[in-house]
């Protein structure tokens, strides 16, 4: 045989024998869209539809195409792509939709001068008729409950993560899946449904029966968010643990390292990408929780600084109250104008806290690079 | 900022300083916050907290003692009532009528302001035996109003509400026939239709909502939904703060509590010239008796503003709230003046 | 069933680390072509472009022409998975699939183009693919049992007799019998020897005995220095580059004291 | 043999195992108590409610009764997010893990985390102001061309806020739980085993159905139990979107309630024997959430031996 | 610095498996000792009772004694961190840390241990223990750079100077040169004749030839047949066990054709 060596060459390569040309997506996207166009034309056009219809059409379309030239094999593979892709495209609308929505309502709130430096104390709601009647500046602000927030999802996450990391920890290296460890696992998920308020509500009890009654402080309320809290960070620690190739313990082992500090020097720093995320997770999740804090933490509209006296507000809760007991009844627009203004605070505040994470994470995980 | 009352009623008491707790109702807290801050501003070195949790929970508190005073849009319940004397003193806890606030049937029909709607009428739309706006019993009530051809959708409140209790209260008492379950404050489960949670979300509703109907406190209506005039004696009676202090006063004292007390029993089918019977009542429900002489005064100055016809004002200008009639602000401070401390 | 291959000017890149250098080589359809080379000379990264693993590591890229049979595996709408379909590997760390059983992991490349590949059919596919792996009596009572149980050498032999399970046009070894003990090393060259009737073989050894054994052909890479290329320094009949080549490279390479 | 090197020395060190483990078990008993906690609590407040005459109950004809339709209604909605979030979870953790551009991967990841950054509060009013009123012409669309489905049957709710909404809500809810999880968890997925599906000719989508999946199959499941404990416990949320009422089959219609809503709804004017009859209500929420993690939990040691990790 | 290990009657499971039955072997300080025998004798998990890291795996336990210098590893109250810090180990697989550069691989032993180094004197290992397993003149350029951006063979010798680099007593080695060039295979064999020299190496091979060349004794494991436990058949001089051996099976073995 004789191989022909010659770069260019006009006869079609075997290997891209039965394949559709490059080009198929676009042909089959721009079909699609025409399609599209043509079946929405005629229930009534909207353009959500005609997206929704037009992706569902360039997927069989293409897909089926794929079946019919390159085999099933191929097709499926197309067809999971579509639908991996298109899922993407899913989670993205209501994304975007939430984001746009607080975006749309809490600009107005955020630009308003004072709403981060001032409390809502002292303010009524004649201010906010004079602002919706007479056209006068919205006045209150979020800097009391920004406060709160953030020292009370502290204190959460300063008793969570060790406790949660420190389960996970024993679950994964010394539980030997022993009797105790399985009651453990288990009872963490069953820790995951608890209903926030129900978390609100037992906190409460255990300070009013430990402290006093009446006892409501920003550390209740961390108590109430820590019982959310351990069961995400357990979970999310205790899969990234496990899933540290065992080689490498059996490597620090072999040089004489300790299993605690093989644990903290070489599982966790490999994992410390995954139980970052973890970490946030359990954060965001709990940061905007409102039932518990509603009745752990009391409700203060001037600022408190100390988390372990006196009531405390929080993100959430003024959200709450704002939007569904407007400081003004008769006029809401100016507690709703808060409300999304602060919900925008919040969203801020964990994009932040995400990012942080994940740079402490990128300090300490695998390096890949090389 | 705060509001600076001319005028200071309450800073001719006694110089009072200390910390409020209270825990109760958040229809009130709008009040509350017009109170808060009229208080704190002629009260230097006193501050109240209020905590919205809801009218039940501050009873419970008050029960058990974490909040000097509850905000609650009923009057203790007989049995609260006897479980208040472990902290509030033999003579338990006592009810003060702060704030009156005229419930209304709000409605979102386009190209209508105003009904004129019986007991009856509005206990079937409720119902869902009245499916449709131009239904001939409505029409017969509404001479002159054209009436569309649309579907009613009755919004009621998805939580456990004062609202709800009073509105229920006055059809079942207005209207026996139609209406035939209890007064309660959860909306009767056999009733399908749609809900929403808290006045500002079933006012939003019906405001998003042609066709839809509801109840409200007044204040949360504002000019944004048409409300009917309800039919009392033979006369239709418009939504007022007067009509609904009329109504109020229509009614008598309950039974079987401490001397002082002002828990008043409403009327629903007062035939009073000019009563507006749907209506709500919110009491602050304090001890008869403190522990410390302390706490007593800081009550009483602090019931003493919100009772006076400035706090009432205030709480009108902030909430659009419905001021107490005078005779009643009169025995609230009565009952005021009663609190003692504990011997 | 086997195919030539025509490597032309070909360049490996790590990102902008180029690992391999220029290397133009013809491998010959049923033949067994060994490559050697110090470590760390881009045996395995060259290996690996035969097949476009390369190119699944990120940042990895290749210039130049992979021909096979004179198609150009790198040409512009050239699938991947065809060229790998037709072109099995076995590499150098085994990695049987932990979740599947052993019998899975035999079946595991047959299942993907052959669904409904009967029982018989099948047990029939797996005691020959593990038998030409030599693994067949260490596991036969143990077929359901997962891969990863096994030990360093049965690893790797499984993971042979799940390449030649598929019966690629080419298969590539890299390493294949550096976890092994003689006797299975033995088999697994008695295999090559089979395969090579019908395949083409590319393997990668630090085995000079070995490549003298099974090899048609010899290639010998060598790298300069810490962070040059390695390079195709001479490629040959198998007698020739052990006996006489014209490299002094290659010379004292295969001269040297053998490990 | 008297003491040996290898007993004697470096007894710091061991102190440190010691203390280390010790503190990781006692983290483990904490976890144990607090649940015990919460569960006595539960207990303690719910025996009133059951033990109460069938009158006094809300609804008047007892516990059981009056528990069982927001039982129902509470899996009708935690099924429907996890129905819709797991799949497309799964799906946009595979596309930042394997198959969106490298470059553009962890910007994406951060994108659909910041789905949990968004209050619940924020959530259900969305849902209540927004979503619903957007998707109230799909379900007239339902009731009128699936009415004969008893799930999409007629009349469609006016303001579409159903119990199908809700649903909808939780899942974007729960979707950044599940997501975030299993993204992970398939970068962690060994190349090694990446390369040995590739290398046998599979396409991407059978590489990642043979190594991926397989590997990553305990941390989705772990992932899925996280979301469904938020589905099943999320409280404010539901309360505000739902337009709750008596159980219904049709998801279309206002109707059904959830569990952590109803506490949400109710407890702030509960009182007395109401007070516990929500409390049990949230005992029952427990159980329903023990009961169903056993099942996880079964069908995850059921296939242990062939578990990825290691 | 070295010490001899005397084990006794030892039987090693997995669970309810036996997986090597009844071995007793001494083995001499400041020698070299070679294990041989077929893939899945139980070399490897013989190996790794010798410092305790059999037990790491769950379920894995032993029976009998193990003595380092009388002691014995299994007594009560024995910690096996001790144990292991005496007694180092190469695994059969190269298992660098991802998170470390290669120079940390490198003090790894060191920087985990928390023990207090001067860079002057960190420099020094680095640098001694790299040139010890052939590595330096590859990464000099690179100690910086992550260890998982290295060769199969790279990273094995990565390991080895990690092994050596804490100073063990004993050093275990499991088929340490299965992934190397004959180069580095020749630097790793000098290295282990200078570490006779002050430690005691123990080395799992499957290569005859280097078993002959390195070891001072070599002791040949056996299998029965599948689910059968390993054996040791026999253990003598090097040179005995290759020219003349007592059983039959070892005389098979080493005189089979070699890989
Ligand atoms: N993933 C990678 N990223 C960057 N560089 C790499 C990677 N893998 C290998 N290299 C580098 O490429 C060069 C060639 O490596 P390769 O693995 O091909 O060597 P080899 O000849 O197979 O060696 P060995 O015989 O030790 O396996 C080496 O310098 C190595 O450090
Ligand atoms: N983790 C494990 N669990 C159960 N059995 C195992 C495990 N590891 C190894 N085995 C079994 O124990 C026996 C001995 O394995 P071992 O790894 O010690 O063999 P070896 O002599 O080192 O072989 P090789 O030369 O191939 O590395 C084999 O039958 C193997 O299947
Ligand atoms: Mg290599
Ligand atoms: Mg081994
Ligand atoms: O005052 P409400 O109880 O109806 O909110």
């Amino acid at each position: 045989m004789t191989s022909t060596l010659t770069p260019v060459r006009s006869k079609r390569s075997a290997l891209t024998k039965g394949q559709l040309p490059k080009y198929a997506p676009y042909v089959v996207l721009a079909a699609a869209l025409i399609a599209g166009a043509a079946i929405l034309a005629l229930v009534g056009f909207n353009a959500f539809g005609w997206g929704i219809v037009s992706a569902i059409l360039f997927a069989v379309g293409l897909v089926s195409w794929s079946a019919a030239v390159e085999g099933s094999r191929k097709a499926k593979d197309k067809l999971a792509t579509c639908l991996v892709v298109g899922s993407f495209l899913i989670a993205l609308l209501p994304l975007i939709s939430v984001i746009w929505t607080v975006l749309v309502n809490g600009i107005p709130g955020l630009l308003n001068p004072g709403f981060l430096t001032t409390s809502m104390n002292g303010v009524t709601g004649v201010y906010d008729n004079r602002a919706v009647e007479e056209g006068a500046p919205v006045i209150g602000g979020i800097y009391h409950a920004l406060l709160g927030t953030i020292q009370i999802t502290l204190l959460a996450t300063v008793i969570s993560v060790p406790v949660g990391l420190l389960t996970a920890i024993y679950l994964v290296e010394y539980g030997n899946d022993g009797r105790l460890a399985r009651a453990i696992t288990f009872f963490v998920d069953v820790m995951t449904g608890i209903p926030s308020i129900v978390a609100g509500l037992f906190a409460a009890a255990f300070f009013f029966a430990v402290v006093g009654p009446g006892t409501k402080t920003g550390a209740v309320a961390a108590v109430a968010l820590s019982v959310l809290m351990i069961p995400v960070v357990v979970r999310s620690s205790e899969e990234m643990l496990k899933i540290v190739p065992n080689e490498l313990r059996e490597a620090a082992y072999a040089l004489g390292v300790r299993k605690w500090r093989t644990i903290l020097k070489v599982v966790i720093p490999t994992a410390i990408s995954g139980i970052a995320s973890g970490v946030t997770l359990a954060i965001a999740r709990v940061i905007g929780e409102t039932a518990p804090i509603l009745v752990t933490a009391g409700f203060a509209t001037s600022i408190n600084s100390n988390v372990f006296s006196g009531w405390m507000a929080s993100l959430p809760t003024f959200i709450y109250t704002q939007i569904l007991n407007p400081t003004s009844p008769a006029n809401p627009d100016p507690s709703s104008q808060r409300a999304w203004g602060a919900a925008l605070v919040l969203i801020i505040l964990v994009m932040v806290l995400n990012l942080a994470a994940r740079l402490i994470a990128r300090t300490f995980a695998p390096k890949t690079g090389r | 900022t705060g509001t600076a009352p001319a005028g200071d009623q309450a800073s001719s008491g006694p110089k009072v300083t200390g910390t409020l707790t209270g825990i109760g109702a958040s229809s009130t807290g709008a009040a509350m916050d017009a109170w808060k801050a009229g208080f704190a501003a002629a009260n230097q070195g006193a501050t109240v907290q209020y905590s919205p949790d809801g009218s039940g929970a501050g009873r419970k508190a008050i029960i058990d003692g974490s909040a000097q005073f509850a905000g609650s849009d009923a009057y203790l319940k007989d049995e609260e009532f006897e479980s208040s004397k472990a902290v509030c003193g033999p003579d338990g806890a006592i009810n003060i009528p702060v704030y009156i606030s005229p419930i209304a049937v709000a409605f979102n029909i386009p190209g209508v302001t105003e009904l004129k709607l019986d007991a009856a009428t509005v206990a079937k739309i409720f119902r869902g035996e009245i499916s449709n706006w131009n239904d001939p019993a409505i029409a017969a009530m509404n001479e002159g109003v054209s009436l569309p051809d649309l579907k009613v959708t009755p919004v009621n409140r998805s939580d456990d509400s004062g609202t709800t209790t009073n509105f229920t209260d006055y059809l079942a008492s207005a209207a026996p026939e139609v209406w035939t379950d209890k007064s309660s404050g959860v909306w009767p489960a056999s009733l399908q239709g749609e809900n929403a949670k808290g006045t500002s979300g079933v006012v939003k509703t019906v405001t998003d909502t042609p066709g839809a109907v509801t109840y409200a406190d007044d204040s949360a209506v504002g000019g944004k939904l048409g409300t009917a005039s309800i039919k009392v004696g033979e006369e239709f009676v418009k939504i007022s703060a007067e009509a609904a202090a009329k109504a109020v006063e229509a009614g008598e004292p309950v039974e079987g509590r401490a001397e002082t007390d002002v828990a008043i029993k409403l009327d629903r089918k007062t035939t009073a010239s000019g009563a507006y019977p749907v209506v709500l009542v919110s009491y602050h429900v304090v001890c008869s008796a403190y522990d410390s002489q302390e706490t007593v005064d800081l009550v009483k100055a602090f019931e003493s503003y919100v009772v006076s016809e400035e706090g009432q004002q205030a709480a009108a200008d902030s909430a659009k709230s419905a001021p107490l009639s005078s005779a009643l602000a009169e025995k609230a401070t009565t009952a005021i003046e009663s609190i003692k401390v504990k011997s | 069933m086997s195919k030539r291959i025509d490597v032309k000017d070909l360049n490996v890149y790590y990102g902008d680390f180029l690992a391999v250098e220029d290397v133009t080589i013809n491998i010959e359809a049923k033949s067994v072509t060994a490559f050697i080379g110090p470590s760390g000379c881009g045996k395995s990264t060259f290996l690996r472009t035969l097949n476009r693993m390369h190119e699944v590591l990120p940042g990895a890229r290749v210039e130049g022409e992979v021909l096979l049979d004179g198609d150009n595996l790198y040409g512009p709408g050239v699938d991947p998975v065809t060229v790998r379909s037709q072109i099995g590997m076995v590499f150098q760390r085994p990695n049987p699939f932990p979740t599947m059983s052993i019998r899975d992991n035999v079946l595991a490349g047959v299942k993907l183009n052959n669904k409904k590949i009967s029982k018989g059919e099948a047990d029939v596919l797996v005691e020959r693919s593990l038998k030409g792996a030599n693994l067949w009596n260490e596991v036969k009572d143990r077929l359901e049992k997962p891969g990863s149980g096994l030990s360093g050498g049965q690893q790797q032999r499984l993971c042979i007799a799940r390449a030649i399970a598929v019966e690629p046009q080419v298969i590539l070894m890299d390493e294949p019998c550096s976890a092994l003990d003689p006797i299975s090393t033995l088999a697994i060259e008695d295999l090559i020897n089979e395969l090579k009737d019908q395949y083409t073989v590319v393997i990668v050894t630090h085995n000079m005995q070995q490549a003298a054994r099974v090899s048609d052909r010899t290639a010998f890479f060598n790298i300069a220095g810490t962070g040059k290329p390695g390079k195709l320094i001479e490629v040959g009949d198998t007698q020739t580059i052990f006996s006489n080549p014209v490299q002094k490279a290659t010379e004292d390479y295969v001269s040297g004291r053998f490990g | 043999m008297t003491a040996t090197p290898l007993t004697s020395t470096q007894g710091a060190g061991r102190a440190g195992d010691k203390i280390f483990s010790g503190a990781a078990l006692a983290a483990g008993c904490l976890i144990l108590a607090v649940l015990f906690g919460v569960a006595l609590f539960l207990v303690v407040q719910a025996i009133p409610a059951l033990t109460a005459p069938a009158a006094e109950i809300q609804g008047g004809e007892g516990f059981f009764a009056y528990i069982w339709p927001i039982v129902i209604g509470t899996l009708i909605a935690a099924v429907i997010a996890l129905v819709i979030a797991t799949p497309i979870a799964i799906g946009v953790a595979l596309f930042i893990s394997h198959f969106a551009p490298r470059g553009l991967a962890a910007g994406l990841g951060y994108m659909v985390d910041l789905l949990a950054a968004i209050p619940s509060v924020v959530y259900g009013a969305w849902g209540a102001a927004f979503l619903a009123k957007e998707i109230s012409p799909a379900y007239n669309w339902l009731a009128a061309n699936m009415g004969w489905l008893p799930i999409f049957q007629g009349p469609a709710s006016a303001t579409g806020k159903t119990i199908l909404t809700a649903g909808i809500v939780l899942s974007v809810m729960v979707l950044p739980i599940i997501t975030s999880l299993s993204r992970e968890i398939f970068l962690q997925t060994p190349k090694l085993h990446e390369e040995a599906a590739l290398a046998l000719g599979a396409t991407r989508w059978e590489m990642i159905k043979m190594s991926v999946l397989p590997f990553a199959r305990p941390g989705i499941i772990s992932a899925v139990m996280l979301g469904l404990g938020r589905a099943l416990g999320e409280t404010m949320a539901v309360a505000l979107v739902l337009s709750s009422g008596a159980l219904t089959a049709s998801l279309i219609q206002s109707g059904n309630q959830t569990i952590a809503a109803e506490i949400a709804l109710n407890f702030p004017e509960a009182s007395g024997l109401k007070v516990s009859t929500l409390i049990a209500a949230g005992l029952v929420l427990f159980v329903i959430t023990l009961a169903v993690n056993m099942i996880a939990r079964w069908i995850i040691t059921r296939h242990k031996e062939f578990s990825g990790a290691n």
